[in-house]
């Protein structure tokens, strides 16, 4: 390969140094730095280099499409004794990969990245625990970044770990909390049970192609084939398909729980805990898509397995609904986009699911723009009103004119209004998804529900924007009056809206779309740029109406001001609760969590010391009782011990004469 | 070649007399001896050449064999000798031996008798590390005890005399039985003598029931050490009661014993015995795994707590042995020596919270991070590294150990890897409950760490993270041992 | 037959002259003040003498030309028809040493004795009778003549045990150890008289051999065979008293606590180990010539035949039997012992029933292993109730609870104890491990079931960790001082001393004494060689022509 | 020697000891315990009396036997001698010779 830029892909590593050295040097010396924001300003520097190297990089990928690799660093050796599963031993290696798909990922991680941290120096500015933000945001760049750049699965897990580590300390950031704290908790916890089906998939694929036979030894090669098919293209009867399908499904669970599908879903609404930035950065346009990401690039074999297949797109299109059913009842401005994001994460995984992998990412990437906006956006609002309440805000347009028109812009890409990028990507998904299920049936009603979904998603992000900017006059008369952000904060809204309009668009560069039907060593994708034909407009033009329709419906009942309530008795009363609870899926993880398992660990404790060790202790007193009751015999009368003199010399006689005769062994007889 | 070996002993031993009777000034004296340990560790890492790194393993390196007890029956001799496991298990010993008395600097109770019981210990361990020998073993066996004895009894908390005495005799029992295996086997055999490699040699000559009964019997022994499940009871109570100082070592080093003890006697000498019961230590592994996590969940006692999770871990290392693959016990080790640095480390950081809030109790100390964000930045630390956390020490030992158990056991490593969520589960838990929300029980004045606990606790929490990144660091060595041609 | 070297004598005259000079010069009453340290230097130089010229013949006397000293177990065992009383054997000599060591350690520790000067004289010249009596057990080749010298032990022990006549526990103990040890005199001697009615002698070497029979002997009712084993039986119960094999140790416990410190540390470091000496003697014989005619046989008279016995197998399980009862009694009585001399009466019973293993195995690994047990025994035990007699002499009560913080008090005394402590449960680096770990090596390495007998005997000693390591713990573990009654006046002999070594009080001889056996219990702890090598040698030397 | 049933006497002597032996067991008085005691001891000398007497007669056997019953009755007196003492002490010190009554060592 050949370009101008491609010269800079040895130094990929730069991108996640970049963070990586900022955290260190905030995490050592922020707190001692004269004033706080100076480390803010050292994160965005270091954010800034990666974003300019990252898109560097990608532009380079996009001039010249290919695979660069360096495998320099040996992180894990064993080496071989010639016998065993591995004869000529392995060496796990940390390394770079750029690739298109890699680079797809450095633009969005880099640039929301960027964004976001520029955003938060005023954003957070109130807070004590600046450095300690910066710290932790810098180290979740890094490692989002060399999650991005993993050239081997294990460099993945080992990465996707450490995000996952990031995202806990950030949604506990307010420590104090004790919400923030259990929502940290249970963010942890729940990924955690994906991740270790992800290290289970990874050991199958490990032993598998390591026993696949010469050249498919891990040694041989680290994952870099996982990436990028053609080495198993030759290979499309994997040494044992069961165990490849169960890989997939473990694969499966792992991207699951980052990005919150169901039934790993809980965790992520509740993770708006954390500081609306985060929340902006890591569970909506990088983090969570690492799952999504971890599905492209394993789909390669996850999809020669129809199980596995099916699997997904059930998956991915039942949380789409399920998601998007809870967003249309919250109150909470952050909760309803958190919906949302596990909503569209629900779509990205459809279409992969349905073998249209770029699409996925092709949804990822606008998503990523779009959904950053809103939240940055609604933190504006927060930063102005000073509550997350829905029901308490109002005609704030009028203040917060730039947030306003960022989130509208927002949420009509999310709604898939023409021309704005989520309409692109969102209609590319469903025509897929319509695509294959012409040829699997199974697919058809997991459509009709990400079909349907178009609707709810339409309805319930303008809920939130008429509760919010329309009507003349904030609900709760207290709040305190708004005043619009500072620049920090404005100018990322501007530059996401201005890439929320676009990054559909985008994919019509040819050199852009190259990345996204090149997906080097995919089976060729097809969707990416969408193609019109008829079917597809056809689609476009109900999908659009569903949108408009949802839109209208969401304007009939809270626009201008209004107020639309439930009446006690209606029939859908009982729905509305059971939305409201989250279909008391949070409660049962709850009970079993904190009851079930407490209660079994309380039991083996009880074992463990009252049985177990009264064992033990039974011994001493065994012994103990013995000790007193022989003593007895030490009467103090010497005649007793006479009498035990005497009674010894008559066993011996005993012996002697009854029992030596007696056995031929011992010479009787 | 310098005999460094027995030039360490010397060392040790001549170091621990000396700060037995310098009284105050014993701290200087231990942490000289500690300094010099570490160097002589350093020579023996040169002189284990790393250029041969590359080469097939090797056998025992700086091997030194004088006769010591000969009689026409009897032929013992004084010697010793390290491989790649040894090696990292006595830079694990120098390591802890330096933090021990790094921690407890400010020590002023008989400080004398303090520091020179730290290096007594340490010195029984690296004894027993290089012992090649079974009387010269089970000598230095023996005397790791006599002074955790006495840390135990005398600087430990309310139950301390209960604790010790249930440790000397509870180990002591176990100690017992794993001499007279291995006097059966050597006379059964008629080896030539007492050594390593003589009873290596002919132990095969064996019947096999013998090997079977001589190598469980063996597995009791140095099981109990572990601590395998149901054997284990003695653990908590040594923790609870013992000084922070006297956890760190027993976490530290003497639950290694049995491992290395279970490796080097156990399984080199009567590899058929294993073979025929390594369902047994399966099961035992996989008990002590679950059960060491199931338990931990439900303390409350931040000691006790870690205990129970070293019983899970050590679980961990068990089953790795039993796998008897070259990758098993490359994980093993590893695993030991991760499990010694993070216990270690989680076990001072208990310490540190019971003197600075008065109480180890999870559910009446809490939120303790803004008054103290350095012990909180190392609890953090020390959990998030135990619980398996990556670029920190223990991911690369337990990612090998579960890879070598999918390899020789298959889907049983769902067992140990479904368990990692309960243990993430009890850590995290800990972690909310002793440094986030509202702070409470915080006595007036509690201040962070004081120096020397923080150098301690820093010098332990940069090993976790540099082994981490850079795990090969030990896993060269390790693989220079008989062991690592295994399949 | 030649008559032997009348200097390997030598050392039993000076004990004995040394005796007769004590009665004498406390007789004319010279230096009436000072006669504790007059007597005691008298008898702590004689036994030196003795114990040096033992030492020489060990040494110089090559053992090849005590092999051919005509008399004796050695090396003729059928040309002694008629048996002849003595003979010199390097296995009598090494228990010559080990006798003359305890009692050396004893007259030292007495130097400092803090009794009335009027008792100086008995105490001291008793030691020095008793001692002969077990030298002179050490050199015989007869039954009668073993059972004699044991009789002189015992006679002087009684005495002494009760030589302080004021004191009613000492006596009490002195009443019981005497009716005990009359009734096993009685018991042995008749036992002897058995042997002899069936092998027409009592020399050692001939018993437990082939038996002659005629027509008139044995009489009908009972065999020659039974009559012999019915012989061994009452000699096994009337030594075992001298062992203190369970069941014949109840007097042990008692004798010990009442008798004073040293005294005890005598009777366990000196007289018991007579008795097992005698066992050696006695048993070995039979066990080791059991159903094999030795070379030479005499010629047989008329009308007589020869009958092959076996004796072997039915003694060593008796004997293995009575090892396995008598430690397991002796530790488990001793777990819950509240007194300490009571518990270290218990803890040497036990101690004994190891002992028995070696001659349960009789092979010549196992018996060098118990001789060293036996050698170990002196320091770790005599030593302890000598650190006893200190710890009480600077007014620390008797029970174990009285003994709290006694190891910060007195750290030479405390820290002295616990080295003797860790010795006797076996912990590495002492002798009393090394022995142990010898003498159990030898048991696996007999095979068969012995092997249990070293699994037992190590369960065994775990067991008794339990109950040193408590006393430990209450040394210096428990909190308080040591309960402290005022130092009766004359306690501190050997002036003022300095205070870092703790001898203060307790006196140059006493604490030379605990001294030396620390030093050695270290010694030989770490390098055993040199003892084992020669014990080793002896015992190949007493067992070589059986 | 033909006269004389030996094991008539082996039972007289076993008599004997078994006297002795029962006396020991159940008397009380110190002075009693001594003769008991002496009369196991006879019982003993007796056995030597007799066998040294049928040993005599076989050739190539001395008379061991009876120097040793010589012997035995020296040794005999010397124990009396001593226990006698100790019965002295103890009626001096307890004013009573009841053995079973000394128990302040005991447990």
């Amino acid at each position: 390969m050949s370009g101008p830029l491609n010269a800079l892909f040895p130094w990929a590593f730069l991108v996640p140094l970049a963070p990586a050295i900022a955290f260190v040097i905030v995490g050592l010396f922020g707190r001692r730095m004269r004033r706080l924001e100076w480390g803010g300003w050292v994160a965005v520097g270091g954010a800034f280099v990666a974003m300019v190297l990252g898109v560097l990089i990608a532009v380079g990928e996009m001039l010249s499409p290919g695979t660069y690799t360096d495998r320099s660093f040996n992180w894990f050796t064993l080496p071989g004794n010639g016998t065993g599963t591995f004869p000529n031993g392995f060496s796990l290696v940390m390394g770079t990969l750029v690739d298109p798909l890699s680079a797809i990922m450095l633009i969005v991680v880099t640039v929301v990245g960027f964004l976001v941290m520029l955003y938060s120096v005023d954003y957070m500015h109130r807070d004590t625990g600046l450095p300690r933000y910066y710290a932790e945001l810098s180290l979740f760049l890094a490692s989002m970044l060399g999650l991005v750049l993993a050239d081997n699965l294990l460099q993945f897990f080992l990465f996707w770990e450490l995000v996952g580590v990031c995202s806990y300390f950030l949604i506990g950031f307010y420590y104090q909390r004790p919400a923030a704290a259990s929502a940290a908790k249970e963010a942890f916890l729940v990924t955690r049970v994906g991740d270790v089906l992800f290290l289970g998939g990874i050991y199958i694929y490990f032993q598998q192609f390591a026993t696949a036979g010469p050249g498919l030894g891990w040694a041989a090669a680290g994952f870099p084939f996982v990436f990028h098919g053609a080495p198993f293209l030759t290979l499309l009867h994997p040494p044992n398909p069961t165990l490849f399908t169960l890989a997939g499904l473990l694969i499966l669970g792992g991207a699951a729980g980052k990005s919150a599908q169901f039934p790993l879903d809980v965790w992520l609404p509740d993770a708006m805990e954390g500081p609306t930035t985060v929340s902006a950065l890591i569970h909506a346009a990088t983090m969570v898509a690492a799952g999504v990401y971890l599905l492209a690039v394993t789909s390669v074999f996850i999809g020669f397995s129809a199980t596995d297949s099916f699997a997904i797109v059930a998956i991915g299109g039942f949380t789409t609904f399920w998601a998007a059913s809870m967003a249309m009842v919250n109150r909470d401005i952050k909760r309803v986009i958190a919906y949302s994001t596990v909503s569209q994460l629900g779509y990205m995984v459809l279409a992969i699911g349905a073998g249209f992998t770029m699409v996925g990412l092709y949804h990822l990437f606008t998503h990523a723009f779009f959904k950053a906006l809103l939240f940055l956006a609604a933190g504006a609002v927060i930063h102005a009103v000073d509550t997350q309440d829905l029901f308490k805000m109002g005609g704030l347009r009028k203040t917060l004119r730039i947030t306003s028109i960022g989130f509208l812009i927002g949420g009509l890409s999310l709604a898939g209004i023409p021309p704005l990028a989520g309409f692109f990507s969102k209609d590319d998904v469903l025509s897929s998804v319509y695509t294959a299920a012409q040829t699997h049936p199974m697919y058809w009603p997991f459509f009709v529900l990400a079909f349907a979904t178009v609707f709810m998603t339409a309805y319930y992000i303008f809920r939130v924007w008429f509760l919010t900017f329309s009507g003349d006059r904030p609900r709760d008369p207290t709040l305190p009056p708004a005043h619009e952000a500072p620049w920090t904060m404005t100018v990322p809204i501007l530059i996401l809206s201005g890439l929320a309009i676009l990054a559909g668009a985008l994919v019509f560069v040819p050199q852009i779309g190259g990345l996204f039907t090149a997906g080097v060593g995919f089976p060729a994708t097809p969707g990416v740029p969408p193609t019109y034909t008829t079917t597809d407009i056809l689609l476009s033009v109900v999908s659009v109406g569903l949108g408009a329709g949802g839109i209208l419906t969401a304007y009939v009942l809270w626009g201008n001001g209004r107020v639309f309530s439930l009446a006690e008795d209606s029939a859908a009363q009982p729905i509305r609760r059971l939305l409201l609870e989250r279909y008391y899926v949070k409660t049962a993880v709850d009970w079993f969590g904190l009851r079930v398992v407490y209660a079994v660990s309380r039991f083996l404790d009880f074992v463990d010391e009252y049985i177990i060790d009264g064992t033990v202790h039974g011994f001493e007193r065994l012994f103990s009782e013995l000790s007193i009751r022989l003593r007895r015999l030490q009467s103090g009368v010497v005649l007793d011990y006479a009498a035990y003199v005497v009674v010894g010399l008559a066993v011996f006689l005993v012996f002697l004469y009854v029992i030596v005769p007696a056995i031929p062994a011992l010479g009787g007889g | 070649m310098l005999p460094i070996l027995s030039l360490t002993l010397a060392t040790l031993f001549v170091g621990t007399v000396i700060t037995f009777f310098s009284g105050p000034r014993a701290r200087y004296v231990a942490a000289g001896v500690s300094a010099a340990f570490l160097v002589e560790i350093a020579v023996m890492f040169l002189q284990f050449s790393w250029p041969a790194v590359a080469v097939a393993p090797t056998h025992f390196a700086e091997s030194e064999s004088y006769p010591w007890i000969q009689v026409a029956w009897l032929h013992v001799n004084y010697t010793v000798g390290i491989d790649g496991i040894s090696l990292v298990l006595i830079l694990l010993t120098g390591i802890l031996q330096a933090v021990t008395v790094a921690y407890s600097w400010t020590e002023r109770r008989e400080p004398g008798a303090w520091f020179g019981l730290v290096l007594l210990t340490c010195l029984g361990c690296f004894g027993v590390f290089v012992a090649l020998d079974v009387l010269l073993f089970f000598v230095f066996w023996e005397v790791v005890l006599i002074p955790m004895f006495f840390l135990i009894g005398f600087w430990g908390g309310p139950r301390r005399r209960y604790a010790a005495l249930k440790f000397f005799i509870y180990t002591h029992v176990a100690s017992v039985t794993m001499l007279v295996a291995l006097l059966v086997t050597a006379f059964y055999s008629h080896s030539p003598s007492l050594d390593f490699a003589s009873l290596a040699g002919s132990a095969s000559a064996l019947a096999v029931p013998t090997q079977i009964v001589l190598f469980l019997s063996l597995f009791f022994g140095f099981g109990v050490k572990f601590p395998i499940v149901p054997f284990h009871t003695w653990l908590p109570d040594a923790h609870v009661e013992a000084p922070t100082g006297g956890s760190v070592l027993l976490a530290g080093l003497l639950l290694k014993l049995g491992g290395y003890g279970l490796i080097r006697w156990g399984l080199e000498i009567l590899p058929t015995g294993l073979a025929h019961v390594q369902w047994i230590l399966y099961a035992v592994a996989f008990a002590s795994i679950v059960w060491g996590a199931g338990v931990s969940l439900a303390q409350r006692d931040l000691k006790r707590l870690v205990a129970f999770s070293s019983i899970n871990h050590m679980g961990i290392v068990l089953l790795a042995i039993a796998l008897y693959s070259s990758l098993g016990l490359l994980a093993a080790v590893l695993l030991m020596f991760a499990h010694g640095i993070v216990s270690a480390l989680l076990f001072m950081v208990s310490g540190s919270v019971h003197h600075t809030f008065g109480s180890r109790d999870l559910a009446s100390v809490g939120g303790i991070t803004p008054t103290a964000p350095a012990l909180s930045t190392m609890t953090m630390t020390g959990a998030l590294a135990s619980l398996g956390l990556p670029a920190l020490i223990s991911f690369p030992a337990e990612f090998t150990a579960l890879l070598a158990t999918w390899d020789k056991l298959g889907y049983w490593v769902l067992i140990p890897l479904l368990t990692l969520v309960v243990t993430a589960a009890f850590y995290i838990w800990m972690m909310q409950r002793l440094l986030f929300g509202q702070p409470k029980g915080i006595p007036a004045g509690a201040h962070d760490l004081p120096y020397a606990e923080a150098f301690a606790m820093g010098v332990l929490v940069v090993l976790t993270v540099l082994y981490g990144i850079l795990p090969n660091l030990l896993v060269h060595f390790i693989q220079l041992s008989p062991v690592a041609g295994l399949p | 037959m030649t008559a032997l070297a009348w200097t390997v004598f030598v050392p039993e005259l000076f004990l004995l002259g040394a005796a007769l000079l004590i009665f004498l010069l406390d007789s004319l009453g010279i230096l009436r003040d000072r006669r504790v340290e007059l007597f005691g230097g008298l008898a702590t130089v004689a036994i030196v003498v003795a114990l040096v010229g033992v030492l020489a013949d060990l040494r110089f006397a090559p053992l090849a030309s005590l092999a051919t000293v005509p008399a004796g177990v050695v090396n003729a065992p059928w040309t002694l028809l008629g048996g002849s009383l003595v003979a010199v054997t390097s296995f009598g000599l090494v228990f010559q040493a080990i006798f003359l060591t305890s009692a050396l350690l004893v007259s030292l520790a007495s130097l400092s004795h803090p009794s009335d000067q009027k008792g100086a004289a008995i105490f001291f010249g008793l030691l020095l009778i008793a001692t002969l009596g077990m030298t002179l057990a050490a050199f015989s080749a007869d039954l009668i003549f073993l059972l004699l010298s044991i009789e002189i032990t015992g006679i002087s022990t009684y005495l002494l045990v009760g030589y302080t006549r004021r004191d009613p526990r000492g006596l009490e103990a002195a009443m019981k150890m005497y009716i005990i040890g009359a009734l096993s005199a009685a018991l042995s001697f008749f036992g002897a008289s058995l042997l002899f009615s069936v092998y027409g002698t009592t020399s050692l070497a001939t018993l437990g051999g082939p038996i002659l029979y005629n027509t008139h002997f044995p009489p009908p009712l009972l065999g020659a065979t039974s009559i012999a084993l019915l012989g061994y039986g009452f000699l096994v119960v009337g030594i075992g008293f001298k062992v203190t094999v369970v069941p014949f140790h109840a007097w042990a416990v008692d004798v010990y606590d009442g008798a004073p410190s040293d005294v005890s540390a005598f009777l366990a470091g000196g007289s018991k180990k007579v008795g097992l000496f005698g066992y050696f003697l006695v048993f070995l014989v039979p066990i080791l010539l059991s159903g094999r005619a030795p070379p030479g046989l005499p010629p047989i008279p008329v009308g007589f035949h020869v009958l092959i016995v076996h004796f072997g197998l039915p003694l060593q399980v008796v004997f293995g039997v009575m090892a396995v009862v008598t430690m397991t009694v002796g530790n488990v009585l001793a777990l819950q012992q509240t007194e300490m001399k009571r518990m270290l009466a218990y803890s040497s019973i036990s101690q004994a029933g190891y002992m028995l293993i070696g001659l349960a195995v009789a092979t010549s690994p196992a018996v060098a292993g118990a001789v060293l047990l036996i050698f170990a025994h002196i320091f770790m035990k005599a030593g302890a109730f000598i650190v006893v007699g200190a710890v009480a002499g600077l007014g620390v009560g008797s029970r174990i609870t009285d003994w709290k913080g006694v190891g910060l008090r007195f750290p030479f005394l405390g820290a002295s104890f616990a080295v003797m402590l860790l010795s006797l449960a076996g912990i590495p680096l002492t002798v009393g491990f090394v022995a142990k770990f010898v003498l159990f090596s030898a048991a696996v390495q007999a095979q068969g079931w012995f092997v249990w007998l070293a699994v037992a005997g190590l369960l065994n000693s775990a067991l008794s960790v339990f109950y040193y390591a408590r006393v430990l713990r209450v040394m210096y573990m428990e909190k308080g001082e040591a309960v402290v009654v005022p130092i009766p006046a004359g306690a501190v002999a050997g002036g003022s001393d300095p205070p870092l070594l703790g001898v203060g009080g307790i006196g140059y001889g006493r604490a030379a004494a605990i001294g030396v056996a620390v030093a050695i219990i270290f010694a030989f702890g770490v390098y055993p060689q040199p003892v084992l090598a020669s014990f080793q040698m002896a015992v190949n030397h007493l067992l070589q022509v059986l | 020697m033909t006269g004389l049933p030996l094991a008539g006497f082996l039972a007289l002597s076993a008599v004997l000891l078994g006297i002795g032996i029962f006396g020991i067991l159940t008397r009380r008085n110190f002075i009693l315990l001594l003769i008991a005691i002496e009369v196991a001891m006879n019982s003993a000398i007796l056995n030597f009396v007799v066998f040294g007497a049928y040993w005599g007669g076989v050739p190539g056997y001395g008379i061991e036997g009876q120097s040793v019953a010589v012997v035995l009755i020296g040794l005999a007196a010397t124990e009396v001698a001593v226990g006698l003492a100790i019965v002295l002490a103890l009626n001096r010190l307890r004013g009573s010779i009841n053995v079973a009554e000394a128990t302040v060592l005991k447990l």
